[in-house]
């Protein structure tokens, strides 16, 4: 079984469910003949052809709109957006539209879609392309969030997200596309959503995250170790709806906890992971919740990306923050 | 919309050329102007016409004066416009599929939407959506011209499929502006779908007449811009509505392509019941467009050729009278849903984390459950 | 002085503004001539014309796009959205674009605009018309998010958002446009933006609310009062950025906190305070922080609006857990 | 765009027809197809235009260069290009103002833009964009068509202050499909805005070609649509673009309304240094366009006019080359700007909120303060 990183994975995924279930389509700009721009749909239209593997017109309204337009007439909508800077005009359509239609007329209509987005930063890309606003998606009433931070949780979230029945935002930690492989047998196993993964286990301290962040957080807690300081770690995966039983549960024994995003602090979902453990946990905590996340400023330009995203010597940092507190 | 080529003067060079065309066969007399559709040969079609557009304005004015009695919510009403309603109603099969707005009662009836589903609707109660009838029409769509693409989704799954099926999608005058409209124009006509937009120009969108939307003579026009069939016709004509919809619509049942029909009628009402039009319209006007009702129209060319009495008109409109009446008692009779029915149908299995909320919101609720 | 209600004073600040202003100009859907849907913009375009205050064709991108392109110009683009359901277009253009206009270009250009829209449940609207995203807006770098909460707070608040040199979301609680009257001189005296505002002192336990919930949550306090529980209330006025020493200050003195807010729980602006809460006065806080908030479901057609959204029970309720508790 | 009325046959009347023209003084080989525009008679004009195109592909490859040593960030190439660049810039008038995409290097550089602003932006950093030049103009666009609502606000404001000034918008094919497009231009039309867009069509968007984005014959027509002039134009003839944008500014300026004109060209190059053009385009297709070179169609039309020297052209140039390094040299001399630059021109004032944030972010910065 050859290795693959996380951008193959998905396009594993996207390739078995495609051959397993004739109602999948996948759309978008560029995602035919090209591949897709990180080469995530890859060789699909060869195998599935032009009209299951369509390239779109430029234009993100209509991939959004058309793909509920698809999931209402019981077809799986794979939409893909280029880059996490180009949602936006989606959002109309995600959340006027995907995320209630089901509701709206009681179950008549159904919009199982997963939109896909490539998203954060770390690649030196242009202006606009490194954003992280997941936090956005994850307010909204009636989605599934899901962000993959390993080859084979990208193949198995990525199955379950296409068989959910529901509308599925799916964004992909850009950074770690390619940084590093895994084997990951094409068995057609989804992982669960709705569930955190966790990643390590410790007995000092909780650090939740997701996405790239899972990475330099893997790398804080070996140095952490190295300090004598046990860290347990939590991907949450699927952010919302949250599975906040294994972070209450993982901070109860340990008594702090750390969360790591990328995004902007302020209203990130860090947040709402904090108030939960407060509202649940304030008895227990040894310390204070640290968030470690983005500035709430813009994202910047490259020569100052790496300034602005949360990296290993943070993490480190807040961890001890936590322990030095108790 | 007709189009050819060529012709070269200088440095300049004609490349392309367009024509835009309006077709009725009734005018506002009631008198033929050309020569009638096959369809209308046989009486029953035109009389079914007819009952469809009085029972469309009998249910109007009853759904207002629920809501001006506290017994409905916010209404658009359709007065004026129910001959475009009807005729696009007419004009599709029933495997077919509609994505209509707000205001084509006269429409979503004929597919087979309730009386009592489209009060429950506008009353508040999302069970109006859940339609026993048309299961696969698109349910009303408040946010202008984001079912556009909607449209062109559902025309995509029927290519997909290889099924003769279209779907058919109208829209306001105002909503020619959002960039959706185009955005799926653009999609339907690149990838040839089987999809029919409508236009219904009714020369307002609340306040702001047609003219301020756009400077194009026509809203037809606007389908050059995608390449796909564009035609202007007479929306208080049911005759020619229902007529140029269905050569639109199997038109693109054969594969041929898509269409943008701009149908030019008027908002005889306000804009709805939440809106006061003598703000910003003049009196004159409404008075003026009063010889266009579309009604009338039909009724005119029937009674005059013979092909409805009084007798007939007195007891068809009793009829639907009686039917919008049991409808308003089914609705007034319906009890609301439990609070708890907010977290029903949010997803297909409540997730874990919602179990909580839901169980407080019935705890909480007003007693319904 | 006339008393005037709380849309009557945006109204005012509107014509106060573009008085003493000629750069302020005001455009949407139905302002002009129809004085907007809800009157707001009502006489404004007889007063200065067609050009300052101008109908719009229905087109929510092109809206707060032009307003940027205005804005960039050295005008200040005071554009209305309809109603809250319909501003998901201008997501785009607000966060790719307006938030970021004078970072990008170091200055060199701005955006000055108020993007003013009502939301909010409880008037018996129709589908789309009553939901409360604040929090989408709150998560964006390089924006203000202004909610005033009465008829003196609408103008002040409006007049200092207009005067404001970079962009602002002004979110009008329509439920309560007219619930209350207010004399409110129209002397152009502009409220600070950035700060909370506390609406009434007390010992006991702190509420913090905005918009059309700091009804509810005054009413409260006046139950909770009969109940010898001493409630002080807290505007946040102004979202972003969020002046959370006031709130810090009044935790600090009572112990307890509850948030209010209309908008779906997860990831709400409510987390936001309640994670800084946890920060910062974890060891100072007598009992978990409570959010009330609307649910993580669909905002439902209105016959359960009322139903969904937080009430004075629900408010006195959390308030009294959090005596308990401790 | 011609248009005319009336014609009216049985039922169907036609109501609107329109045309569309395609401009072109020089063909591929530098021959003369139509008489030349005033501004050619002075020879200066054509040498100017001429040397802009080449310093253009001179700084271009520079670019390119730089990227695939890892001196820079993604770049995107405007090889091909030059003569629809430059001739929009030098259609533009000072007091104008220029929004551009992130292709139009050809432009900015008229515009007064530095290629060190440039080459700062595409290397990361936000002060690329405070051009010490054209201080109204707008940076580079990213996003799709969104800063065509943009030249929309500024044609606005131009009106509002009755200044004789015009925005100029530029956008690719595949940005025609956008809606933010469309909102634009029928905004515009309504308005009778002072603003042109110069669609430059170089049959790409990234790997879908023209033809895949829209079933339009001509992307000018696409101005039908709001009622707005539409032209075509040969974009590798610098001649007929600069031509044609001129007039379409004067139009504007003098208060007759907006344009849309589809400069027709062809993209050379990758889409940009991420992109590998030859996973989805025929090398064939890529090597019949060489024809269409623009700078060797000026290039045989001066030199066969005796207009230029092989001379005259070797020291331009080398001019403009030396100018390229120079701007290189500078670019890469500039040291990072600090950590805490994340949040200066954030607000004007950095809200008390965030202070701790920046003092954060400066105490663990990469020592660049
Ligand atoms: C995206 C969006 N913006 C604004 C509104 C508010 N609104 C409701 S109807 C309407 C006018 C629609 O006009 P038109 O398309 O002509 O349809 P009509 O009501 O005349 O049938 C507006 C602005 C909305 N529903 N959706
Ligand atoms: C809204 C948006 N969607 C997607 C992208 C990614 N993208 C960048 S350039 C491009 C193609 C643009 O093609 P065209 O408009 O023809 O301009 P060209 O690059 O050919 O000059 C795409 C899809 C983007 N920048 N913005
Ligand atoms: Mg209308
Ligand atoms: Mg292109």
């Amino acid at each position: 079984m050859p290795e693959v990183s996380l951008v193959e994975a998905v396009n594993l995924a996207l390739a078995h469910e495609m051959q397993a279930d004739e109602s999948v389509v996948v759309l978008g700009e560029d995602v035919g003949v090209n591949g897709g721009v990180f080469r995530a749909t890859a060789g699909l239209q060869e195998r599935f052809g032009k009209e299951r593997v369509m390239d779109t017109p430029l234009a993100e309204t209509l991939i959004a709109g058309m793909s509920v337009g698809l999931a209402a007439q019981g077809f799986k909508a794979v939409p893909e957006i280029q880059f996490m800077g180009f949602i936006y005009p989606t959002i109309d359509q995600i959340l006027n539209h995907a995320a209630r239609l089901r509701y709206r007329t009681r179950g008549r209509m159904t919009c199982p879609m997963v939109l896909r987005a490539p998203f954060g930063g770390g690649i030196h890309a242009p202006e606009h392309h490194s954003e992280s606003t997941e936090a956005i998606f994850a307010h909204i009433p009636g989605l599934r969030v899901v962000i993959p931070s390993s080859p084979s949780r990208a193949y198995g979230l990525l199955l379950a997200a296409i068989r959910d029945p529901d509308p599925v935002i799916f964004l992909e930690p850009k950074r770690i596309y390619r940084l590093v492989k895994q084997q990951v047998p094409d068995d057609g196993e989804a992982l669960p959503l709705d569930v955190c993964f966790t990643l390590r286990e410790g007995a000092d301290v909780t650090v939740v995250t997701w996405g790239a962040m899972t990475h330099e957080t893997m790398m804080a807690a070996d140095q952490l170790a190295e300090e004598g300081i046990s860290a347990e770690v939590i991907d949450v995966a699927t952010l919302k709806p949250l599975d906040m039983d294994t972070i209450l549960e993982s901070v109860a024994k340990t008594g702090r906890c750390v969360i790591v995003h990328e995004a902007a602090r302020t209203a990130g979902m860090g947040a709402e992971i904090a108030a939960q453990l407060a509202e649940h946990s304030l008895l227990t905590l040894l310390a204070p919740v640290q968030r470690v996340a983005g500035y709430d400023t813009v994202m910047p330009l490259y020569r100052l990306e790496n300034e602005y995203m949360p990296d290993t010597a943070r993490i480190v940092e807040a961890a001890k923050n936590t322990m030095e507190m108790s | 919309m007709s189009k050819d080529k060529g012709s070269s003067t200088g440095s300049s060079t004609r490349v392309a050329s367009f024509e835009i065309h309006h077709t009725r066969f009734l005018d506002h007399n009631g008198e033929v102007t050309g020569e009638l559709p096959e369809f209308t040969r046989d009486s029953a079609n035109l009389i079914s016409l007819y009952r469809a557009m009085v029972r469309t304005r009998i249910f109007d004015k009853k759904a207002v004066a629920l809501q001006r009695t506290g017994q409905l919510g916010t209404f658009a009403s359709s007065l004026g416009q129910e001959a475009s309603f009807v005729g696009i109603g007419s004009a599709m099969r029933t495997e077919d599929v509609l994505l209509p707005t707000y205001r084509e009662s006269g429409a979503m009836f004929i597919r087979g939407v309730t009386m009592t589903e489209l009060l429950l609707y506008w009353g508040g109660d999302e069970r109006g959506m859940d339609y026993a009838g048309p299961r696969e029409d698109f349910p009303i769509c408040v946010p202008i011209a984001t079912h556009l693409p909607h449209a062109v989704g559902v025309a995509y799954a029927m290519k997909l499929r290889r099924q003769p099926r279209v779907a058919v999608c109208t829209l306001g005058d105002g909503a020619t502006s959002k960039g959706d409209f185009y955005e799926a124009l653009n999609m339907a006509g690149a990838w040839q779908l089987p999809v029919v937009f409508v236009v219904c120009n009714n020369e307002w969108a609340i306040s702001v007449p047609r003219r301020a939307q756009t400077h194009a003579q026509t809203l037809a026009q606007k389908a050059i811009a995608g390449e796909i069939e564009g035609e202007q016709v007479d929306g208080n004509d049911v005759i020619a509505v229902r007529h140029c919809v269905s050569r639109a619509i199997e038109k693109a049942r054969s594969g041929d392509g898509p269409s943008l029909i701009e149908a030019l009628s008027y908002r005889m009402s306000d804009h709805t019941t939440a809106d006061d039009a003598s703000r910003y319209r003049a009196k004159e006007e409404l008075e003026k467009q009063a010889i266009n009702d579309p009604i009338t129209r039909l009724n005119t060319y029937l009674i005059g050729n013979n092909l409805l009495t009084e007798k007939d008109r007195e007891a068809l409109e009793a009829e639907c009278a009686a039917e919008v009446e049991a409808a308003a008692k089914e609705y007034l009779a319906t009890p609301p849903p439990p609070s708890k029915a907010m977290f029903d149908y949010l997803y297909e299995t409540l997730p874990a984390s919602l179990v909580a909320q839901r169980e407080f919101a019935t705890k909480r609720g007003s007693g319904n459950a």
